[in-house]
């Protein structure tokens, strides 16, 4: 047992830590107290992962808690089902989240379904980067939140922030239903998004929305990259039009946090969603009805959405920019809500 | 005693140990668990025609045989330190050697309340941790992954306990079963994987499922040691069972087993089974597994003829019992489908069956 | 070769015929007319299909044209796209539709995308058995329609009766597209829906909603099989409270006839969604953010939804009784819509 | 030259026909293939090192003998009636030598607007029908099952056609691999299989990937014929695959095809490969394809250095003429991301990006 990596450590050193450090603090963390903890997935190993999140850790936890699969991403998640029955509590990486798509049934019928069939918890938690934006083609850059956001069992999240990555994944691990835990690669090694975090243990809990800002005139409602692009947004709606845009970070996508955006809402009476993934059968569905459900009363303008475009993720950097949401079009989108 | 045994590619030679004979009274035993097997099924099927159960009802008729030996070799505790196995439809015999029992299964099939899953799953699914047992979801081949991850916990902690998976030859064609087994075998967890040759995966024969002259040849992709056997005679599935759970517990790894057996009846009760030649019926119904090893019981002196009527008469009581007593148990209320979705979120009613409808508050 | 099986030729008889009669007609039709038109999946020669819609199909057409698969979703629908490739237009049945769950990977990555990959049309129909109500437990009854729903690429067409099942099967074949289609289990056989279809070729076009019955205080949008249990509430409401509610059955969930609800909206002013399939995720939410967009002026009250709850489908009658939306659960929804 | 050569369980002997050995100018044209892949993929590390490539970049070096000799077994046509192919991103030599150009493959890696996907896909993910090339999508294996469809068409209508299927023992792992292989065996597809066992999958040992042996002993549970092969002898990979293609052809269905060969550089450009011991490195490039071939050539006298020579010079110059066309072509219009989705219903344009945006129009 070599002594712990380098970069799971910024915090107990006081630095600020990066996205991906803060998952790999978080993750480490977990395993150093609980060793029911494990981690598996293609190259988590000795290669560290394709992102080197897990770099160091076979080496430091031994290679019966961490280590390297076939390709064979429904085999190993359903491995992971397995053992959680055995009382171990395993981590899940996908190389890229698109390669879920490969273990859909077990996730969605073994994984989520265990509880209510009376086969007990299921403390598994599946992490992985998502999102596009790195030029990496329709296959390297899926969110997935969508294919699994219909499933009952299923607990979805999401971070935007090294804070909230680093409380999430603790969370998701001490949480006995199977977490999908998504990353966006494009956060990974973003420097503007280092932060100190507390050098204590914390976690933040699963299923609450985050409000980024507070504001008067329009709630948007966001996760994930696109946070970051709205908060963007929004300084340029406050300098140029004098906007007061409250925005909320959801970061559980499932079970969602309803009552923050119905809350947010009842304020603004304005209600702009804004989400990375393509459009139709987008989260902004959901919360459109579940808006209608809760605050029909209270909305002076139709709920209006700003999201990816309904195709498959293109390569060329023309394209990808095209299919993705811009800040320009938040704010498009913001100043046609204001004005309704 | 047919007995087709065909060890390949036995990477570990050394694993394969003298299994002890069976005694006297783990043959009868054995004759016990596989009389009440059939007699359960048989009362199921009469619960059936009755309405009594409202989705399919499978047999194993002619398998229980494959299902009893096999299980036969594992160690089946209550308390939930045994060895584990999951199973499929056929495996009734599997189910209660392993210490499953005729109520729970009848519950079970009957959806009542006081079934393992609380009348949530249909047919064998259910789980029953303190004996090892582990109900499949309807998917075939994702068991296979989830034994292999329980086993390698038990490798992990250096428990030295043994999971067995059952699955058909039909099941053997998904993409899990390959994904599930490569793992067992790479990671070297003590599993044991029986494949169920019963000629037919619903209607389609087994050569339209595999190119594979024996599913037992499908070990060979793994690096495991692959074993036919004749999955009619009990005696000799315990056998190879045993031999295969002795590697696993050993230390040396996952094997595949195949029972070479014959699904005597349709795929599930409304299949009338047309597309099978009858002679090939006759042929296996005069190789009954419990035919055999009563006759084989008789002939050795291992047991007198009354021993093994009141062997017969006995499980039919108990299955009797069983299914009077399941029979009069409640049905699930219906708001109990409400719970255990999440540990820790509890769902809403619907708006509309609310006393003041309102769907602000769901 | 067979002369044609009797439950394939009612309508050219002149009798009615029922559900799973007229998709086999359908089905049976394309194959005569058009020989690239092929059939594959789990004992749909010999046997004639779990649900014998295909009974007398291979003796008909012949070994090669209706085979029997191994137990591989995957691998069949795979093979379907490469036959595709070359020429063949496949329908594959999945034996219960839950199974398409273990292809969700080739669907989504490879058909759904082939057109935008450059890989050229992909006329494959996907169909199959789907719905709750005959106790068949969480594996033999999941409505499959919002696994796909957020795919571009793929269609998803899900009738309620058989002259919108015949019209909308042969569509879905001659259409280059990737279609997953629908079928209700308990429509099959249902001797209510038996009626008399035209004896001549007609399609019923993909992406056109019906509208099954006209009104003007409320508009009801649902599907499949709720479709006959919006009837029966809408009839119940008509006696009892004098209301005139409008009925659409959208027929094609992708690409979403929005028009069509949107119209009728304008119309109504209420809109009540009404789907089988579990609540959260469930197409009402991508219904309600559409109608938000389009007719947000025109709504006199929220947007409300009758649906399964969030749950896994229970085998128990009494438990699936209430997982399943019920014609009171309607009734009592249309009342507090129209009162409000 | 080494050649190891384990066939198994092959059932149709019968069918194992003695290919013709390949005339002299078929031996320059291989070795010409094999330096145009490795002088293009040359020169497409560099336009990445330049800042031209965004997405991954993939090396095959020491494998464009195995790429080049298994392919130069099919029938390459540019009219959409020859052999058909499906490769991976080590499959450079085998995408020329069937008929795909430098041009289209840089154009592709360069997103560029001519590409064959119009700058929408990755990498080698591109399709040209006519030629017979069939892209794969990134998930491993299920192109094995596209393939398996597509052999299974020629085989319906009598063609004589057949298919190739490219996959690293690290794909072999997935369950569609199991799956698409079986459909092709059970259905006696024309189809050839061919395994590239290169050491690794990323980072990944073969030894943790499968407890096999070789790879060609997964086709033993498919029941088809099985070869392993020398994968840097780029004639004995083109004879054994001619075998399978020959077989294939003449309608004795499916063979698997091991190539055993070694990736010289890490997964992709930002791999550094720093879990691989040095001595195994050295000891590859010993065994560099193009120079075991060039030798031999040379020494049974087929070619002499200059032609050698100027083999290489001329790869050389179409690879670098095709990266200075490929360059100078446009990246697409970014609106053009919005077409082609489906054959009959159009997209709109983003709201939020109309002149007057309203979310009304979409
Ligand atoms: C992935 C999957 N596809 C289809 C089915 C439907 N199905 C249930 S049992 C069965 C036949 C199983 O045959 P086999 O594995 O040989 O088991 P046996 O019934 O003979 O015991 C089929 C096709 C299923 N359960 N799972
Ligand atoms: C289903 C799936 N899981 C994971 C990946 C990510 N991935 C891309 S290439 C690769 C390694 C492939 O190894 P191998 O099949 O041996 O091919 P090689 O790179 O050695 O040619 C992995 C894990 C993938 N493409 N598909
Ligand atoms: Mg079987
Ligand atoms: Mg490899």
């Amino acid at each position: 047992m070599t002594s712990e990596p380098e970069h799971v450590s910024g915090s107990a050193r006081g630095e600020p830590v990066g996205f991906l450090d803060a998952i790999a603090e978080g993750l480490f963390e977990e395993m150093e107290d609980d060793e029911r903890v494990v981690l598996l997935g293609e190259d988590v190993g000795v290669y560290g992962g394709a992102f080197k999140l897990t770099a160091g850790f076979r080496a430091h936890f031994g290679a019966g808690r961490v280590f390297d699969t076939p390709i064979s991403e429904a085999g190993f998640t359903g491995a992971a089902a397995g053992a959680a029955h055995m009382g171990l509590r395993p981590v899940v990486e996908m190389q890229f989240m698109d390669f879920i798509s490969s273990a859909y049934n077990v996730v969605t019928n073994y994984l989520a379904t265990s509880l209510w069939r009376g086969s007990g918890p299921m403390p598994v938690v599946i992490r992985g980067p998502v999102g596009a934006g790195a030029r990496s083609g329709a296959f390297h850059a899926q969110s997935v939140e969508m294919a699994f956001f219909h499933t009952p069992g299923l607990k979805i999240v999401y971070p935007s922030t090294p804070r909230d990555a680093k409380g999430l994944i603790k969370a998701a691990i001490r949480d006995d239903n199977p977490v999908i835990f998504e990353e966006h690669k494009l956060l990974y090694r973003d420097p503007k998004l280092r932060e100190v975090l507390p050098s204590e243990d914390f976690v933040v809990p699963i299923g609450k929305a985050r409000t980024v800002r507070e504001g008067r005139d329009l709630t948007m409602v966001t996760y994930g990259r696109m946070v970051h692009l709205a908060a963007e947004a929004v300084e340029r709606l406050e300098e140029e039009d004098g906007l007061d845009v409250e925005i909320l970070d959801l970061r559980t996508l499932l079970p969602l946090d309803v009552e923050a955006v119905a809350e947010s809402v009842r304020r603004t009476s304005r209600l702009l969603v804004v989400h990375e993934d393509t459009r139709t059968g987008g989260i902004a569905g959901e919360i459109s009805m579940r808006v209608n459900e809760r605050a029909f009363e209270w909305l002076d303008a139709p709920i209006a959405r700003v999201t990816a475009i309904d195709t498959p993720i293109p390569y060329a950097p023309t394209l990808e920019d095209y299919f993705l949401p811009q800040v320009d079009d938040i704010v498009t989108a913001a100043r046609w809500l204001a004005a309704y | 005693m047919i007995r087709v045994t065909t060890t390949m590619c036995s990477s570990d030679a050394s694993a394969t140990q003298v299994t002890p004979e069976p005694s006297r009274a783990q043959l009868l035993e054995m004759c016990r668990l596989m009389h009440l097997a059939r007699a359960t099924e048989e009362r199921l099927e009469l619960l059936f025609r009755q309405g009594h159960v409202h989705g399919g009802v499978y047999r194993s008729l002619g398998q229980e045989g494959a299902a009893v030996g096999t299980a036969f070799a594992l160690r089946a505790r209550s308390d939930g330190t045994g060895d584990v196995m999951t199973y499929l439809i056929r495996d009734t015999g599997a189910i209660f050697t392993h210490g499953g029992e005729p109520i729970d299964y009848l519950r079970h099939y009957l959806a009542r309340a006081t079934s393992l899953s609380r009348g949530r799953e249909t047919g064998v699914h259910f789980t029953d941790f303190d004996r090892g047992l582990v109900g499949p979801i309807s998917h075939l081949g994702t068991m296979v992954e989830v034994m292999a991850g329980m086993t390698w916990a038990f490798r992990l902690r250096g428990e030295d306990r043994v999971g067995m998976a059952y699955l058909g030859d039909g099941g053997s064609s998904t993409g899990e079963f390959h994904e599930g087994l490569n793992f067992a075998a790479v990671q070297e967890c003590p599993m044991v994987m029986v494949l169920e040759a019963n000629g037919y995966a619903f209607s389609t024969p087994t050569r339209k499922q595999t190119r594979a002259k024996r599913l037992a040849d499908k070990a060979v992709g793994y690096g495991i040691p692959g074993e036919s056997v004749d999955g009619n005679d009990v005696v000799a599935c315990y056998e190879a069972a045993a031999r295969a759970v002795a590697r696993a517990r050993a230390g040396h790894g996952a094997s595949l087993l195949e029972v070479v057996t014959y699904r005597r009846r349709g795929h599930a009760q409304h299949d009338a089974q047309d597309y099978v030649p009858p002679e090939e019926l006759e042929h296996w119904a005069s190789r009954d597994p419990i035919d055999l090893f009563e006759q084989r019981l008789l002939s050795e002196e291992w047991a007198t003829p009354d021993e093994l009527e009141d062997v017969a008469a006995g499980a039919r009581t108990e299955a009797e019992r069983a299914a009077d007593e399941a029979l009069a148990e409640p049905l699930p209320e219906g708001a109990t489908a409400l719970d255990r979705i999440y540990t820790d979120v509890t769902l809403p009613r619907p708006w509309t069956r609310l006393a003041r409808p309102d769907p602000h508050d769901v």
